[in-house]
């Protein structure tokens, strides 16, 4: 097996390395990948959607039908740890060994974490909001409002997380947040455009058709934001308790 | 309007209705079932329209999401091929989900530490309605980074299914998650080498770019090509990669292997000959590269391995999937052939090896569901207690052999007569002989089927009209017969469905 | 010698890229454990990464954000803006999604380890293949 | 190196150095966890990477991802396996 993957692996390298010599210089602005499509959004996205970002606007109207999917897949891939890992009863308490780190109760940890989550989750609405003007957005946003539970359960423990955040409601968000962002595409359908065209948003919104792409960027973003939040928290549960949703790391 | 809104809702049903089972569907699982049902009679429905659409106007469809022209947003193409292949997704992902009524609840729910797992139905049928969408989005899609996208999310949801077989899946789906992986991130980097070489990512326009003659003889453009090709045959098993295959299928739950084995290999060989023919063209594949005397050998090789193997095998369900592999061999070896009867044998076989397969593993899943026994004694004597189910097995077979009113003749007709053509007589010789070795191996199966367990009835003393008939459900019949009777329809209407649909799509540069 | 040095240290992203692709293809096929494996996908997908992120770059670019883009008076922008002066911004976005869909996978593959070490006691392939066999 | 002038290219150098280590240590550890730990300084030193070849956005993104969520993922699974790898 090493020889196969050794030889596998030194091919790939040959072949990528003939490959590279017939690629254009590296950083060359005229090289076709700079110019035929990025050109095309660097000159109009300001102008088409008035999102200062590129990234945000490609992202989340030019290519939002990939993002769409992007969403759905995290959402899939809850899904399936869900139903590969769950298991259906908890061990009863006195099963379970306390693992030595969870004995002493970490009064500096816990204290710490609780001053740190709430920023945290204040820091990832803010990624969230201003996504269409500096780096950030719903994903980005997402998974540090992820982190802010993950964190908590890990400070304290995760049946603390989970007796406030039952697991249906996680997977009901998850559920939600790729359903607005879908639901908003599948709107633009009701109000006479294509699937994901905001614009045609501008008939409810009262505002410009390129304002009308800005705010639905931000309603999609949203959807992301709900979906990855739940879906970490989600991962994170089912991985770190190996599916028996007790106590965590 | 909703004419022209129909491509977009072949993929927003099905991945809406995932979405409604998983928020509604919590209380009770015979809702997720309707629900299920609902949404796949309705994508199936959209496919019928969008096909009709396609052969009234004789145009491609092309829709654009956002509103945003050709190469700046992602589009969806839906010509003659891909709404064809559209139908037949969505009609076998509609019978798999009637026929999944009594199967899901008698085996997902329960591991084999034999303890109830909750939401394990909502969250199947979640899957299931996702793995759809995903087929369907790669079917569908004009844009190839967006094929890769929804590739993943097929490919996710597939592990999700299969995994939940009996406890050596688990080690069985992992290998298929690497080899999956490997296969995606091959096709990504693939695509990363077009990108940097033409700047664009929409189908239509790297087609036009790669026709200037700069691009025809560079380097990074024929690695780039290398790539996408042998990431797809990870994906579709293809003969030296297919090792992950036969486990994966064979140890997941039925109704896992009912819907995944037609679909996943075929929408494999969809987009390779998608990418072929409409990313690349035949005249850069079979001229300028000229790889088909090595890749056509390769799929003779392919069916003469699976062949032989599923002789070899005991079980039936891994026989099949041993099939499966030869069936891959006869899409890949008809699709680089090179002219167009292969063109017409690989895509003819889509359609056919989807439906043969999914006739084969439904009656298969039947007679586990009531023997609980895949093994070839199972068979024994199973004419006389589930003669139906038999029945549309051994129609299912003769497809596969390619016994002349079923589908499966005209498919091998028209490869023989490609491979003729093209001159590849290893290639004939492998269809030949595969045919045989299918013959061997439902003729066997049949004979043990007619015959009862002689040695069984003497030791408990039955006479032969004892044997109490135990028919599949009726949500488990009707599927089947739907199946059975398409194998003929097919078949009998090859002529149609050749001139109508295949013809028009053939691609410049076939002769 | 001055022109060779150029063409190799020139080209060090894709020196930097093969190598970590490389690494990653070989762990996957060879690692015996598991959980190694599952590392080696997840330094394979982001050597590609690396990859596209090396395309996007422009000599002389900055970060692809229009700075002071706010307010409503779009029109004037547009005609200020140089394409070459922002790095491509289209692979980054393929990237972001082809990080989700990593981290997704990731997801997916951890689970299955675990479950597989529920169902055989070990994460390493050739005590699992033993165990099978018997 | 007029080449490269337009990006400081002996930081680059040095963080893929960098990034190439981690890797190659990341799969050499014999104990899981720190493998895990090793992964997450991987993916960090590819954030530093990736904000310098100016794409902030991915940067962040795998700052979140790679280096945070999936090193904790990582390490749930290291501490339900046997710790102790065999190569």
């Amino acid at each position: 097996m090493k020889i196969i993957a050794l030889l596998v692996s030194v091919a790939l390298g040959v072949i990528l390395l003939v490959a590279t010599n017939d690629l254009p210089e590296w950083g060359d602005p005229q090289s076709p990948a700079s110019t035929h499509l990025s050109r095309y959004y660097i000159e109009n996205s300001m102008e088409q959607t008035s999102v200062p970002n590129f990234v945000t606007a490609v992202l989340a109207d030019y290519r939002g039908y990939d993002t769409m999917f992007e969403t759905a897949v995290i959402f899939c891939a809850g899904i399936t740890v869900l139903t590969i890992l769950r298991r259906s009863h908890r061990r009863k308490k006195k099963d379970v060994q306390p693992r030595p780190c969870r004995e002493g109760q970490d009064i500096i940890l816990k204290s710490a974490a609780r001053l740190i989550a709430p920023m945290m989750q204040l820091f990832a609405l803010y990624v969230l909001a201003h996504g269409h003007h500096s780096p950030g957005g719903g994903f980005q946003g997402g998974v540090i409002s992820g982190a802010s539970f993950i964190l908590l359960s890990i400070a304290y423990d995760l049946e603390m997380l989970l007796s406030r955040l039952k697991e249906r409601t996680i997977m009901f968000f998850s559920g939600l947040g790729v359903l607005i962002y879908a639901g908003i595409g599948a709107i633009c359908l009701l109000l006479g455009g294509n699937f994901l065209n905001y614009s045609s948003w501008s008939k409810i919104l009262q505002v410009s058709e390129v304002e009308a792409r800005s705010h639905g960027m931000l309603g999609i973003e949203i959807g992301v934001f709900i979906t990855v939040t739940f879906i970490m928290i989600s991962l994170y549960a089912d991985l770190a308790s190996g599916g028996e949703m007790d106590e965590g790391l | 309007m909703i004419q022209s809104q129909l491509p977009i809702l072949i993929i927003a049903i099905p991945l809406l209705m995932a979405l409604a089972i998983s928020l509604f569907g919590r209380k009770s699982d015979i809702l997720c079932f309707y629900l299920l049902v609902l949404g796949m009679a309705a994508t199936f429905a959209a496919a019928l329209g969008t096909l009709s659409q396609v052969l009234s106007t004789g145009e491609s469809i092309h829709y654009y999401l956002g509103g945003w022209s050709a190469p700046h947003g992602i589009e969806l193409v839906i010509d003659h091929l891909s709404s064809m292949v559209l139908c037949m997704i969505s009609g076998v992902a509609l019978l798999v989900g009637v026929y999944s009524k009594r199967t899901v609840p008698a085996e997902v729910p329960f591991r084999t530490e034999h303890e109830k797992i909750p939401q394990r139905v909502p969250n199947y049928y979640t899957l299931y309605s996702l793995l759809i969408a995903g087929l369907l989005a790669i079917t569908a899609t004009g844009d190839a980074f967006n094929l890769y996208v929804s590739l993943e999310i097929a490919a996710l949801a597939s592990y999700g299914l299969l995994a939940l077989g009996q406890g050596r899946a688990y080690f069985a789906t992992f290998k298929y998650l690497i080899m999956g992986t490997i296969g995606a991130s091959f096709y990504l980097l693939g695509v990363g080498y077009l990108y940097i070489k033409t700047g664009s990512l929409n189908m239509g326009d790297l087609q036009g770019i790669l026709a200037q003659a700069a691009m025809q003889h560079s380097t990074s453009i024929t690695i780039a090509f290398a790539m996408i090709m042998v990431g797809i045959w990870v994906k579709m098993a293809f003969f030296p990669l297919h090792g992950w295959l036969p486990n994966a299928y064979t140890l997941a739950p039925n109704t896992s292997s009912c819907l995944i084995a037609p679909l996943m290999t075929k929408v494999s060989v969809y987009m390779m000959i998608r990418l072929m023919f409409s990313v690349f063209s035949a005249n850069y594949v079979f001229v300028t590269l000229g790889w088909q005397n090595l890749v056509v050998p390769m799929a003779a090789v392919a069916i003469i391995f699976g062949s032989i193997s599923a002789l070899g095998q005991k079980n039936l369900k891994r026989m099949l999937t041993y099939i499966i592999i030869a069936e891959v061999g006869y899409m890949v070896g008809g699709a680089w052939l090179g002219n167009a009867n292969g063109y017409i044998g690989a895509v003819y076989h889509i359609l056919a090896d989807g439906m043969m397969t999914l006739c084969v593993f439904m009656a298969l899943g039947a007679i586990i569901y009531k023997t609980g026994d895949s093994s070839l004694e199972s068979m024994r004597g199973i004419f006389r207690k589930m003669p139906i189910t038999a029945a549309i097995f051994v129609l299912g077979g003769f497809a596969m052999i390619g016994i002349p009113p079923t589908c499966g003749f005209f498919s091998k007709w028209y490869l023989v007569t490609g491979a003729y053509e093209a001159g590849q007589w290893f290639f004939l010789g492998a269809l030949l002989f595969s045919s045989l070795i299918n013959a061997i191996i439902f003729f066997r199966i049949i004979e043990t089927g007619f015959f009862p367990d002689f040695n069984r009835e003497k030791e408990s003393g039955h006479h032969e009209g004892k044997v109490a008939m135990a028919e599949a459900p009726l949500s488990m019949l009707l599927p089947m017969v739907i199946t059975a009777l398409s194998l003929l329809l097919i078949g009998l209407y090859s002529k149609d469905i050749i001139n109508g649909l295949i013809r028009p799509s053939i691609p410049p540069g076939l002769l | 010698m001055a022109n060779f040095l150029e063409a190799v240290l020139g080209q060090y992203n894709n020196w930097a890229f093969i190598i970590l692709l490389m690494i990653g293809i070989y762990a996957m096929i060879a690692k015996n454990n598991l959980l190694k494996k599952v590392i080696g996908m997840a330094i394979f997908q982001s050597a590609i990464i690396l990859f596209y992120v090396s395309v996007s770059l422009k000599k002389g670019a900055t970060i692809p954000i229009i700075a002071h883009g706010h307010g409503h008076d779009h029109g004037a922008v547009a005609h200020a803006i140089d394409a070459a002066s922002y790095a491509n911004p289209l692979p980054h976005v393929l990237m972001l999604t082809a990080i989700v869909v990593g981290v997704a996978t990731l997801g997916v593959a951890l689970a299955i380890v675990q479950k597989v070490n529920r169902v055989y006691g070990t994460i390493e392939e050739d005590e699992i293949l033993e165990k099978i066999k018997e | 190196m007029e080449v490269n002038s337009w990006v400081l290219w002996q930081f680059d150098v040095l963080i893929l150095l960098m990034v190439v280590v981690c890797a190659v240590v990341a799969l050499q550890l014999k104990d899981l966890v720190s493998s895990a730990i090793t992964f997450g300084a991987y993916s960090f030193f590819m954030c530093i990477l990736w904000t310098e070849m100016l794409a902030v956005d991915v940067a962040f993104t795998e700052a979140a991802v790679g280096a945070g969520v999936s090193t904790i993922l990582f390490l749930g699974t290291a501490l339900h396996v046997k710790r102790r790898a065999k190569d």
